[in-house]
């Protein structure tokens, strides 16, 4: 057992992280914590994928001519690594839209708090 | 010539990006180049998806390695039945949506600046749509998937003023279906190590006993099903219909739903195998219940309804749910249900979707409570398209709609499992009410005003392609065996039970 | 539904073994080549470029890069899209 | 923002400070296949140091270095010359992305080197481009200081 607690601690750290990031974003009723609360999810999911790629003693992998690069043991997994580029950028990408909907929201009913913004959609009834 | 037959796999992708980039930069020339451009190469999209079909009906699956680079290494495109098939069915009604995209983008997006990137995030999110039927790579699927659902939040963003807060809340469900998604293929890759859908099917059996492996598919399944607005997880859907500009909402209806679905198709029949998926939790009768219970609330709803969109996209988590449950019976006619409502809906939802525009433009509004009589006077061709589609949904024999619903029945008395036949039955009930119940406004309310109401129809640019629709809808229905036969067959013999 | 994630979290306890030092993974593909190993192995060779995280990210998977090149552009395009509109009805305003 | 009078020191800075970041952002994307780094964060590095003149030395001045209307067209020509490196290859009668049938002198291994290095311009052009119009995008509400 405690080579389970032991052997996985990057994970759990990731869990808690993606829990904290799921209830903000879940149960905050401001508009802008949810957001933050989907970037601390999207952020401890690179992390997940990032504590899985690492290997005891390897160094970053950039082939430097020293070590060579027969045995694989010498570098961590750099698979990962071009992955989690991808999901950064979409992540950045998600936030950019997401802020420029909130800057228009904001614009048109000057509150980002979602019971007041569910009031005042009300009483405009017509969907223009 | 060969050129092109032997690239055709990845061309779609490959000509819809430099189009959905060039449209900004030809409009700064002349502005209607946009909406050209956009028209050229959706059509150009669907020639390709015929060609696709064919290429595969003729061959078998297509393989093509992207970048030169064999399977595990670099990213494949695997093009077998399923996927042609419904990249030919996402590329054709898009073709025609577009067509029909002109006035009510006018009419609607006031700002005359914003036609060019309205077209061209439209250009995009059918790039990301393509991207997630052809590819065959997992978190390729992944990248294409977040493209299509930002130009969907940027489509639905542009409509009235209640259209951010709705595409907004889309956004937050969105991202989260997509992280479960993201988070889901971790758990499979940290176990398998490969991001291949084939290479994954060849080291499952040596890993499937794992709970990683369970948990990884059910997150995967939870994302699709977000996605996809499965019954619990619907909730962006109605209010992201509605507020978005009808131009939009006839692109989203139809395809956004589908490709959840599709996705979800592949993953449970053609990679893990119903044997496997349900090994540690009974996946598929959770989705095949989850699907029977969103088609009783889609449809009750549906009938509160009293905006024309609105009861439309209620009816869009009915259709979801026969989806739904033709997955749950996880057998072949019940896919075979599936994947033939995959086809039905998108041309039945496209043809309301138009029509409710259609109505907006003309009429200025689409409360069922204010159409009458005169409506069909003024606009005869949009009701009559209007009844075949309502008829198609309800499930009238000669119609598409009655076709898919008779292979769920099929596979539920296959099954075994009454109650799903009984909610099949006792949808097509529900449904008959909330449609009977506008085509009985339209054809037999008197109207009170004068008898030769003014105005005329449509105008032919939105006219043409509700025709072309409902003819594709009466002509799918009659040429269903061919269809069923040549395709259907060999997609289900391909998949896993 | 945050307590379906609570327990899914406690639940996920998948035994992936010691991330530390787990190299198991990488030759134990059944049948077929692990793609993390090649990715050692073989990026001096092919493009004689001793970054082997820039040789995916353009080379072997330069599709997903050019994904998010597009994501990018859409991300664009919809911020264009959509505050387009405050600029000129300030001009008008 | 912060009031006129005040902000001359810091905008002195940044206007020097500046062109020094971008030269470094360049050495990233060009040396990315020796040392970390590359398009991606290379192109971050060159849109930090066009808004940290925006940030600081006003809107105004800004515009000289960098005007808002290069923002997305340059962001679309970074993807095209992705794109176009891709379709050339594919033009040769490669696959979509194989640099090796991409018409260049050398051998394969030095034709994909060099490939690679067409991408990451294209991806470095186009980040940068993109995150500064997306920066003056979200910058649009505000009056003018």
């Amino acid at each position: 057992m405690t080579d389970v607690l032991l052997g996985h601690y990057g994970y759990w750290f990731v869990f808690v992280l993606m829990v904290l990031g799921f209830y903000g974003m879940v149960v905050k009723r401001n508009l802008v914590k949810k957001l933050i609360g989907m970037n601390i999810f999207q952020v401890a999911i690179i992390m997940f994928y990032l504590s899985s790629a690492v290997k005891w003693t390897a160094t970053i992998p950039i082939a430097d001519p020293a070590l060579g690069t027969a045995d694989t043991a010498l570098y961590i997994s750099p698979l990962q690594h071009c992955l989690m580029l991808t999901a950064i950028v979409v992540g950045v990408a998600t936030s950019g839209v997401a802020y420029a909907l909130l800057i228009t929201i904001y614009k048109r009913y000057g509150t980002l708090h979602e019971d007041e913004l569910l009031e005042r959609m009300k009483n405009d009834l017509d969907l223009e | 010539m060969t050129w092109i037959w032997n690239n055709s796999p990845a061309l779609p992708v490959v000509l819809l990006l430099p189009t959905a980039i060039a449209i900004p930069l030809f409009a700064l020339i002349d502005r209607r180049l946009a909406r050209a451009l956009a028209l050229a190469v959706s059509l150009t999209t669907a020639g390709l998806g015929v060609l696709n079909l064919a290429k595969v009906l003729a061959y078998g699956p297509v393989h093509y390695h992207l970048g030169g680079w064999p399977p595990p290494i670099g990213i494949e495109y695997v093009l077998d039945e399923l996927s042609a098939f419904v990249l030919l069915v996402i590329n054709t009604i898009a073709f025609l949506v577009l067509v029909h995209a002109k006035t009510p983008v006018e009419r609607e997006l006031p700002d005359a600046g914003k036609h060019v990137p309205y077209y061209a995030v439209a250009v995009l999110m059918l790039c990301g749509f393509n991207g997630i039927v052809v590819t065959g790579d997992f978190f390729n699927l992944y990248v294409w998937l977040e493209i299509a659902s930002l130009s969907l939040y940027g489509l639905i963003a542009v409509g009235a003023r209640k259209a951010p807060v709705a595409a907004f809340r889309y956004l937050i469900l969105g991202t989260i279906g997509a992280c479960f998604y993201l988070l889901g293929l971790g758990f499979l890759f940290t176990m398998t190590g490969t991001l291949n859908m084939a290479d994954l099917k060849a080291i499952l059996p040596a890993v499937a006993q794992e709970p990683a492996v369970a948990v990884g598919l059910g997150l995967i399944a939870a994302g699709m099903g977000l996605k996809m607005a499965l019954f619990p997880l619907h909730g962006w859907l109605p209010d992201s219909y509605t507020y978005a500009p009808s131009a939009s909402s006839a692109l989203i209806a139809p395809l956004g739903t589908k490709v959840g679905a599709y996705v979800l198709v592949r993953v449970l029949f053609f990679i893990f195998g119903v044997g496997a998926a349900t090994r540690a939790f009974p996946l598929t009768t959770l989705i095949g219940w989850l699907g029977a219970a969103g088609i009783l609330y889609g449809s009750i709803l549906a009938m509160a309804q009293r905006e024309l969109k609105r009861m439309l996209a209620y009816s869009s988590i009915a259709q979801v749910g026969y989806i739904g449950l033709g997955i749950g019976l996880a057998n072949p006619l019940g896919l075979i249900g599936a994947v033939l409502h995959v086809m039905n809906h998108a041309a039945m939802k496209a043809l309301l979707f138009l029509v409710a525009g259609n109505f907006r433009t003309v009429l200025g509004h689409s409360d069922i409570g204010r159409f009458d009589g005169s409506v069909r006077r003024r606009m005869p061709w949009t009701t009559a398209a209007f009844a075949v589609g309502a008829l198609s949904m309800i499930g009238i024999p000669p119609l598409a709609g009655f076709f898919s619903k008779w292979y769920l029945a099929l596979g539920a008395v296959a099954r075994g499992q009454w109650i799903f036949l009984a909610v099949v039955l006792v949808s097509s009930l529900l449904n008959a009410v909330y449609f009977f119940r506008v085509i009985e406004r339209l054809y037999l309310a008197k109207s009170e005003a004068g008898e030769n109401a003014p105005g005329t129809d449509a105008p032919p640019s939105m006219l043409v392609p509700v025709l072309v629709l409902a003819a594709a809808l009466v002509g799918l229905g009659l040429f269903n065996a061919v269809i069923v036969n040549g395709v259907l067959e060999r997609i289900v013999n391909a998949a896993l039970f | 539904m945050f307590g379906a994630v609570l327990v899914l979290a406690g639940m996920s306890l998948p035994d992936r073994g010691d991330p530390r030092a787990r190299l198991h993974r990488d030759p134990s593909a059944a049948g077929t080549p692990n793609a993390p190993s090649y990715y050692i192995r073989s990026p001096e060779r092919d493009a004689d470029t001793p970054n082997m995280v820039t040789v995916i990210l353009a080379d072997y998977r330069g599709f997903d890069t050019m994904g998010e090149e597009t994501v990018i552009l859409t991300a664009g395009l919809i911020c264009f899209l959509i505050l387009r509109r405050e600029r000129s009805k300030e001009k008008r305003s | 923002m912060m009031r006129r009078d005040d902000d001359v020191i810091i905008g002195l800075v940044a206007r020097t400070a500046s062109p020094f970041i971008m030269i470094f952002a360049l050495y990233v994307i060009f040396h990315g296949h020796y040392s970390p780094g590359g398009g991606f964060q290379g192109g971050t590095m060159l849109a930090a140091a066009l808004i940290l003149v925006r940030l600081a030395a006003g809107d105004d001045l800004a515009q000289l270095q960098f005007p808002r209307a290069w923002g997305t067209p340059l962001g679309s020509a970074g993807v095209l010359i992705y794109w176009g490196t891709g379709f050339v290859a594919m033009l040769c009668g490669g696959n979509f992305l194989d640099y090796a049938f991409l018409p260049l002198a050398g051998a394969a291994p030095h034709r994909r080197n060099l490939g690679i290095l067409f991408i990451e311009v294209g991806v470095g052009l186009a980040v940068c481009g993109i995150l500064t119009a997306i920066y003056d995008d979200l910058l649009e509400g505000r009056p003018r200081d």
